[in-house]
């Protein structure tokens, strides 16, 4: 069971959380002016990562906000959160 | 629901009891209107995640960074003074007395029993009086607040309170 | 006396407590603090079980978790039987009941020991090699003939009555060990502020210290000193000590779950008692004092009972007061052999000989066994042994070389000892994920690179000294504590050089000659040999195909055996062969303690509504709606569900209903923009809906399909009270969260889940209005509270929030009061509705009910493949709205092709055919598979009403086929159906004006 | 290819085993190859053998970055049935399941392919309906697959517990006789040994790092960690790993790879007969017939290519297990482990051409791609071969989740209301 730091709540066991999904990808504010490779992209496509990846989690029983993480899928390290809305962080600093 | 609220598990010096009957909002405001919120209720809603706050038997526990759970005696009734006060400002109130049952759980033992299905860490130093959260016991959410060293208010919802009673109480 | 092999003194057992226990249906005796083992060894039986494969006759080979051979079932009562026991494991109690396993009829004359002739034909793999013709023996013949022969132990037969608990912990420092190392680390970790937990696998503390004799430790016997360290630990306030505990998985971010047992070793367990207690342990760090496991030597036969380890022999004696036999042969590779054949020559074992493999061996302790006069044989290697179910004789072959031997000598003997070495546990710190290197002038792999915050100590760490090991611990625990100074402790002891052997033993046995590797697999040296001429040369393709380390016992005492064999037999060095992977468990886990207290009730929450006592009072009929219980039907007199459900129907019709809707997911949106937010999110147009209006909403998934469906009503203009289908409300409020938190975080909006807040008491029929009026002073005229419209006010005297809605089609209310109130008032309605004939139904009736309107139920006529139009919810877009949670998929190509399903509804011929519920749908008649479906009846009721079954179903083109044949093909015949509108009853809707 | 058989055996047997030779070679990689498959699971080796039984294409290579079955082919808890839903996908599986019933006899390897029977168990009313309406779909498309009452589910498989007070009792079940088991291990060495005998060149050790195309865009080399290796064809059946090595061409594909874990209790005597499998409790088993209770259930929440997941999915397996097998508690877990799993959308594999010309791919399998090893093999060789698809793995385009034509099973399992 990892621990998952929420940003508002600090560090916390996996099974008060949600998984949300690969993070950054960001609902388009006009889906009809898209083509539907875009909305495919949009709707399916996923990095799926192997190393590190941004993705969202949600603190569901706790705060109940969502929040993004850099996880290295390899070794289910999580190297940071960080909330909703704020950019990637970037790497450099991160690893350890 | 049929069942009595009350357990007694003297042989474990624990005490699991109804709390006293309680009146519950929900409220939500957002980070600029919380110092209006907190006037309007008389009460400084605590900003600090996982605390708690208590005025003039009125409390208000932390539960989100725009959501506070505001547990009143049931002759309270902020609701029409925080409206009139609040004004244009955006806020969510929302009555949810029944929605959930609140029960106490006491003794020396409380603790230890708590972590048989509540996987946090719930040492004095990691868990202070007044320390509150959403959390889950087995496949149960609860709001757990800590009252006193071998105390804690539990509050869950209304369904899932026989569930929690009987894990809690097969728990050993 | 206990048995011709107990010594007279020593030990740590409880001399005065004599025990008596069955094995096989014999009575023995033992004393309190034995094992199965040291009591059955102390009793002169060494033979305790059965190979898997070869049904060889086999005895106790070590003294604990790694035990290949002692596998028994221990049986307590009818319900109470647990197999694949390692006797080595067993705590001995007055009346212990065990059994050998694997073997028929007896463990002493074992058919299946015929195996073991035909060893030569079936070596590793050999039933892919076979059993393939005729095609279908392999059903009828072959595989029953396999199967028989699997498994070791019966599975237990009856339900288990025992208790398994759980709990969360948490520490700074955990400790997994309690040998020298981890007692070190423990003692001075908890010098600190932190908590500290110590696991112990054993029954007390201690580890190798349990059977040291030499060592002194400041100054006193190891057995004194270890007395003092368990006061000290006991005695402080941030320590907590668990025996019969053990560490078996180590799970990402620093998770350690141990099982610890509580009653296994207690003659009183009572059924029902609790067995077990899963820990899940969350440490800052953890210190890995795991120690270290005896190698043993593959050589031919080295299976024969009385064939054991070593240092498992000193631990019998030492901690058992038990001698493996009188007369004994020692083989080794390594210096710990000699102190055993000391120390067993102290207690008036006879040492026949000692071998050496090494053709130099020196030191303290071979000359110390030299000075004793035993005879020790330097560059001798163990090529066999005599005996059937107990060895005989040993023979002893003198090395010519690395690789050859020369004239064997025959020794009798009644037990051989052996010992290759020590090689360190690395399992928990493999499981966590921490690398391991290759130390060569040690042959084991050792811990290196971490992958948690995990720290090995002692011997799992290759350290076998004890002031090393000792000192190792100790520091540790004070770098991990933040202490300054750690405790130091001197040691007295009589080195023993490290160093000891892997591999096969070279022999003059020929190819047939079975050298075991792994005991309980029946795993011969061969065997590997066979697989790596046959190409499979990855260590993990030789653990599968030759199933080396597999067994219970994970390969514990086989795994760098097999792995240097494979290294000789490819040229390849170990490291770069490489092990397999290690895995949770470290030794089986008993299924109860993961699953918990989770069964029956406590299974899943079982959420009941708070009329449902009521309901079960009534003897209703309850079905599982995810968590909930729903009443489906309320029986009366002998009434089937038919009968029940067809006079609820009639009820509802003519009169009215009452029915508990309390389960159905309820959310208060409130907030300025809740109206967008809800034009946003629904396919709906909301702007325009007056305060104290109703609508029915649908939910896409953003794919374009439908995911939920509910009623919207407008409390005020920035306030909704909405409803989502009983399993689908944490979907809902999840995703509302989602967009509202990520995507328009501008919009000012709040949702709150208020399920549980209303209980919900749905009235339906032409009487509905005169039976709430009854209970209440609001205007119930159509003027002031038409059809789909709320109000909020007083309801037999709660407070409440009454909606005017149907989902029978009939005049109806939905009352919904604060939940601790539901009953009261559900009472008050039921007595209320006496003289108009108020029926109570359940969610059976109201599905025919809902189906003769043609209404939809989500997961039902839908099945996340459908779109609002493919259901006859078209209608329902907002058309104007340029966007809305799935819209955008919506205009994909598939979803206006004309072939999609669309629902309509069926009428068969004969009107007393009810067709069943997912009944597939072709064109003509009368073909044979695979037909061309076209599709499927999703609903299907005999309607009371219509005196006649009625069906709805999604047909490819439906609503193009009004009136046309279709044929719906059963076992029985194909039935002929006619396409129809999806509404069956008061198509224009009249009922719901009443 | 030397023959397996009892006969031999017993030969053997008298010469100490010694003449049994390599059951595939291990070559050094050629320069070049008319194809390669990367991924060396069953799927990957199967497609070579078809591929060169079939379509004579015999210049060919799998490449494996480890040891060959050491993916979820592997790892898998080998449970093997037909009786899907929709049209699509029990053509594909069925032919599978076709497939399956000569499978030891045209690999000259005994797969073990045991046809005990699959029962899926009912535990609420909606349950009830949706394997009804598998029932009927599958009679219709001629898959068997039969409904059971309760007493006759107990009757089938003697440790279900049908007693109505379970939390969620068992109300029914669904059966496909023809399902069963197969040795997971052999299925990954018959095809090899099959195809190694046929010219294929099983190149273990040997990780694809790079895709090369030419100007046109084609593929035309794999650059791998034992070197440069030229061709004009790549077929991918890398599992769990189908996102990196389609991002090597620059293809994206609407996947995710989860940590799926499966256990095994300790051997024991033959006890339980079938595969029984809940959807709603979440836990499925069979009995190996090495007598090890084999046990899986749901993938774990997020995405990761660690091979593990979290001891709280094992328990909940455990849970449902204990509840639908009450003697089964004193039981004991042995190993437990897990596999990366390729999870699409709909939950239905993708076997087609992609974009890159030249590249074809076969995943998505998610949780369930070991049922159908012979026939996703046999449709991907076919549509490398001829560069395009078999009718039966036609439906199953990457296109179909554009233009909206999903093939919804796990949908079509949800629960809804
Ligand atoms: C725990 C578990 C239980 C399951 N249970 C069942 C079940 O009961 N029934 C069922 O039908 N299915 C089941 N499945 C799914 C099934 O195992 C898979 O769908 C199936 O085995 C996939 O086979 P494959 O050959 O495509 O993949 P794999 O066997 O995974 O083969 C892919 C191979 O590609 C290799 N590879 C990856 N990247 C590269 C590269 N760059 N270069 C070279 N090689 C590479 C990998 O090493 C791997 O060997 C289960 C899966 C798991 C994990
Ligand atoms: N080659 C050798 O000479 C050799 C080999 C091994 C041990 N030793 C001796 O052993 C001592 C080493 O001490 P040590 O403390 O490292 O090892 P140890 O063997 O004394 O203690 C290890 C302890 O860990 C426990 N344990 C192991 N796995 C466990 C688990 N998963 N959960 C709970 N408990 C578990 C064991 O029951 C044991 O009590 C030295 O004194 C050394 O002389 C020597
Ligand atoms: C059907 C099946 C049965 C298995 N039976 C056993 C077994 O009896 N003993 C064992 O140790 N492992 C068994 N395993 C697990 C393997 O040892 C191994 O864990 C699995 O192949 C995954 O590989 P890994 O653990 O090396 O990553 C079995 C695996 C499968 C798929
Ligand atoms: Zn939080």
């Amino acid at each position: 069971m990892l621990i998952i730091t929420c940003p508002y709540c600090g560090p916390r066991p996996e099974i008060e959380f949600s998984h949300g999904g690969e993070a950054h990808i960001a609902r388009p504010l006009n889906p009809a002016a898209l083509n539907a490779d875009q909305w495919t992209d949009f709707l399916y496509l996923r990095t799926n990562t192997k190393g590190v990846h941004a993705e969202r989690w949600r603190h569901l029983h706790g705060c109940a906000r969502f929040f993004n993480a850099l996880r290295d899928t390899t070794t289910d390290k999580i190297l940071t959160t960080y909330r909703t809305g704020a950019p990637r962080p970037d790497l450099e600093g991160l690893t350890p | 629901m049929a069942e009595p609220l009350t357990m007694a598990m003297p042989d474990l010096q624990l005490g699991l009891s109804p709390a006293q009957p309680l009146v519950r909002f929900n409220l939500r405001c957002r980070e600029a209107d919380v110092a209006a919120c907190s006037e309007a209720l008389r009460l400084d809603l605590p900003t600090r995640p996982c605390t708690s706050a208590e005025n003039g038997g009125r409390s208000a526990l932390w539960l989100g960074p725009d959501e506070w759970l505001i547990l009143t005696s049931d002759q309270d009734d902020p609701s029409s003074h925080l409206t009139a006060t609040m004004g244009d400002r955006f806020f969510s109130w929302v009555d949810i007395r029944a929605r959930q049952v609140g029960l106490v759980l006491t003794g020396p033992e409380s603790a230890r029993r708590l972590n048989t299905g509540c996987p946090l860490d719930l040492d004095l130093k990691a868990f202070p009086i007044g320390m509150c959260t959403r959390t889950v016991f087995a496949k149960a959410e609860i709001v757990l607040w800590r009252r006193e060293v071998q105390s804690f208010h539990i509050e869950v919802w209304r369904s899932f309170a026989p569930y929690l009673k009987g894990m809690l109480a097969a728990a050993g | 006396m206990t048995g011709a092999f107990r010594t007279k003194t020593g030990g740590r057992i409880d001399r005065q407590k004599s025990v008596s226990f069955q094995f096989d249906g014999k009575t023995y005796q033992g004393y309190e603090g034995d094992t199965l083992a040291s009591a059955l060894l102390a009793n002169g039986v060494h033979l305790m079980g059965r190979s898997f494969k070869y049904h060889r006759p086999r005895g106790v080979l070590s003294a604990g978790s790694e035990e290949p051979n002692a596998l028994v079932t221990v049986r307590r009562d009818g319900r109470r039987v647990t197999p694949n026991l390692r006797a080595t494991e067993v705590a001995l109690y007055q009346g212990l009941e065990a059994h050998s396993q694997n073997r028929w009829p007896s463990l002493n004359f074992d058919v299946g020991a015929i195996n073991s002739l035909m060893a030569r034909f079936i070596p590793s793999g050999f039933y892919y090699k076979t059993f393939m013709w005729p095609r279908k023996a392999w059903d009828a013949l072959y595989e029953p003939i396999i199967r028989q022969a699997a498994g070791l132990g019966d599975a237990p037969t009856e339900p288990d009555p025992d208790v398994y608990l759980n709990t969360y912990a948490h520490c700074e420092i955990l400790v997994v060990g309690g040998g020298p190392a981890g007692l070190a680390a423990a003692l001075s970790a908890s010098q600190g502020e932190g908590r500290v937990i110590l696991v112990e696998d054993g029954a007390e503390l201690g580890g190798s210290l349990l059977i040291e004799r030499d060592a002194l430790i400041d100054g006193q016997p190891a057995l004194d000193w270890l007395a003092s360290a368990r006061q000290q630990l006991a005695a402080r306030p941030n320590v907590t000590i668990l025996t019969r505990a053990t560490a078996f998985a180590y799970n990402a971010h620093n998770m350690v779950c141990v099982t610890e047992r509580l009653s296994d070793h207690r003659a009183d367990a009572q059924p029902g008692e609790a067995r077990e207690r899963l820990w899940q342990i969350r440490a800052a760090d953890v210190i890995l004092a795991q120690g270290a496991v005896e190698r043993p030597l593959v050589f031919p036969d080295n299976d024969r009972p009385g064939v054991l380890l070593a240092e498992a022999a000193r631990t019998y004696l030492n901690r058992y007061g038990v001698t493996p036999g009188r007369r004994v042969v020692v083989a080794t590779g390594h210096d710990s052999a000699y102190r055993v054949a000391i120390e067993l020559q102290a207690a008036g074992v006879e040492i026949a000989a000692l071998a050496d493999l090494r053709p130099t061996p020196s030191g303290p302790w071979v000359e110390r066994a030299q000075g004793l006069g035993i005879k020790v044989l330097k560059g001798t290697a163990i090529t066999g042994t005599s005996g059937g179910r107990r060895v005989t004789g040993a023979r002893l072959s003198p090395l010519i070389g690395m690789a050859q031997v020369g004239k064997p000598d025959w020794i009798a003997c009644d037990a051989v000892l052996m010992s290759g070495g020590c090689t360190p546990s690395v399992h928990l710190w493999s499981q966590s994920r921490g690398k391991v290197k290759w130390d060569e002038a040690l042959d084991a792999f050792l811990p290196s690179e971490a992958a948690e915050r995990a720290i090995c100590v002692g011997a799992g760490a290759g350290r076998f000294d004890l002031a090393e090991v000792l000192a190792d611990g100790a520091q540790t625990g004070a770098r991990l504590a933040g202490l300054k100074t750690p405790p130091a402790f001197h040691v007295e002891a009589t080195p023993l050089a490290p160093r000891g052997v892997v591999g096969a033993v070279p022999h003059d046995r020929g190819p047939n000659a079975l050298a075991f590797v792994d005991w309980q697999n029946d795993v011969t040296a061969k065997d590997l040999k066979l697989a790596v001429r046959e190409g499979f040369q990855s260590i993990e393709h030789l653990k599968r195909y030759t199933t080396t380390g597999m067994a219970t016992d994970q390969g514990k005492t086989s795994n760098l055996n097999a792995l240097a064999i494979a290294s000789d037999l490819l040229d390849r060095p170990i490291p770069a062969i490489g092990l397999t992977t290690f895995r949770m468990p470290f030794t089986p886990v008993t299924f109860g303690t993961l699953a918990g207290l989770a069964r029956g009730d406590l299974f899943d929450p079982v959420r009941c509504t708070p009329m449902h006592g009521w309901a079960e009072a009534k003897g209703a009929v309850f079905e599982d709606v995810s968590l909930w219980k729903r009443a489906r039907y309320f029986p009366q007199g002998g009434e089937d569900m038919h009968a029940a459900v067809a006079r609820e129907c009639l009820a509802v019709r003519s009169r009215a209903g009452i029915f508990d809707a309390s389960t159905l997911g309820k959310i208060e949106i409130v907030g300025p923009d809740a109206a967008e937010f809800l034009n946003r999110f629904y396919i709906n147009a909301w702007t325009k809906l007056g305060v104290g209006r109703c609508r029915y909403g649908v939910l896409l998934r953003e794919d374009g399909f439908v995911m939920d469906d509910g009623v919207v009503g407008r409390l005020a203009a920035d306030r909704f009270h909405l409803t989502t289908t009983t399993g689908g409300a944490a979907r809902v409020l999840a995703m509302m969260e989602d967009y509202l938190q990520t995507e328009w975080p501008d919009l000012r909006v709040a949702c709150t889940s208020t399920t549980e807040q209303w209980a919900v008491i749905a009235v339906q029929g032409p009487k509905a209005r005169d039976i709430v009026s009854r209970l209440t002073s609001l205007d119930l005229s159509s003027e002031r509270l038409p059809h789909m419209s709320l109000v909020e006010g007083e309801v037999a005297g709660a407070p409440a929030r009454l909606f005017r809605v149907s989902f029978t089609g009939e005049l109806g209310y939905e009352i919904n009061v604060p939940s601790d109130r539901g009953l009261e008032v559900w009472e008050k309605v039921v007595a209320a509705g006496a003289e108009f004939g108020l029926t109570p139904y359940g969610t059976e009736t109201m599905h025919v009910l809902r189906a003769e309107k043609g209404f939809i139920i989500v997961g039902q006529e839908t099945d996340g493949t459908a779109t609002p139009d493919d259901v006859g919810l078209g209608w329902a877009i907002g058309k104007a709205k340029p966007d809305f949670v799935g819209k955008r998929s919506l205009a994909r190509p598939s979803m206006s092709d004309p072939d999609r399903k669309q629902l309509v509804g069926l009428l068969t011929e004969r009107p007393e055919t009810v067709l069943e519920e997912g009944a597939q749908i072709v064109a003509s008649p009368g073909g044979t598979p695979p037909l061309a479906l076209i599709g499927h009846v999703t609903s299907s009721y005999a309607s009371a009403t219509l005196g006649r079954s009625i069906a709805l179903a999604m047909i490819q083109g439906g609503r193009a086929r009004m009136g046309q044949k279709l044929y719906s093909p059963s076992p029985q015949g194909d039935i002929a159906v006619t396409v129809c509108a999806p509404v069956f009853y008061d198509p224009e809707g009249e009922r719901v004006n009443g | 290819m030397q023959k397996f058989s009892g006969f031999e055996l017993i030969r053997q047997g008298l010469m100490g085993q010694s003449g049994w030779k390599p059951q595939w070679r291990s070559p050094e990689p050629k320069a070049s190859y008319d194809a390669v498959i990367i991924g060396g699971g069953g799927h990957g080796l199967g497609a070579a053998y078809y591929l060169a039984s079939q379509h004579g294409l015999k210049n060919i290579a799998v490449l494996e970055k480890g040891w060959i079955g050491g993916g979820n082919t592997g790892r898998n808890t080998t449970i093997i049935r037909s009786n899907y839903l929709f049209n699509e996908s029990a053509a594909l599986y069925d032919h599978a399941l076709k497939l399956w019933e000569g499978l030891s006899q045209a690999l000259n390897y005994n797969v073990m392919f045991s046809q005990r029977g699959v029962m899926m168990v009912a535990h609420t009313v909606h349950d009830v309906q949706v394997f009804q309406r598998h029932v009927h779909a599958n009679r219709a498309n001629g898959v068997d697959n039969e409904w059971l009452t309760p007493e006759a589910a107990k009757a089938y498989c003697p440790p279900l517990n049908i007693e109505r007070n379970l939390r969620f009792p068992v109300l029914g079940a669904a059966l496909q006789r023809r399902g069963g088991t197969a040795r997971h291990d052999a299925v990954a060495w018959g095809y090899a040994r099959a195809a190694d005998d046929l010219g294929v060149d099983i190149l273990e050790n040997c990780e694809v790092t790079a895709i090369r195309r030419n100007a046109q865009g084609a593929v035309e080399a794999v650059e791998t960690t034992r070197g440069l290796i030229k061709t004009p064809k790549i077929g991918v059946s890398a599992a769990g790993h189908t996102s990196v090595v389609l991002g090597m061409a620059g293809v994206r594909a609407p996947l995710e790879s989860f940590p799926l874990q499966a256990l095994v209790s300790e051997p024991i005597k033959p006890i339980f007969p079938c595969v029984v499998m809940s959807n709603t409790i979440h836990a499925y088993m069979s009995q190996s017939d090495k007598g090890e209770l084999v046990i899986g259930a749901g993938t774990d929440i997020y995405p990761s290519y660690t091979q593990r997941g979290g001891l709280q999915i094992s328990q909940h397996t455990l849970e449902a297990i204990c509840e639908l097998f009450p003697q089964f508690r004193r039981m004991r877990m042995l190993r437990n482990w897990g596999g990366i799993v390729d999870v699409t959308p709909d939950r239905s594999p993708i076997i087609a051409k992609t974009p890159v010309p030249g590249l074809y791919v076969n995943c998505g399998w998610g949780t369930g791609g070991f049922k159908a090893t012979p026939g996703a093999a046999h449709t991907l060789a076919w549509t490398i071969a001829k560069d395009e698809p078999h009718p039966i793995n036609a439906p199953f385009t990457l296109e179909r989740f554009r233009d909206g034509f999903l093939i919804d099973e796990a949908a079509a399992a949800a629960v809804a209301h």
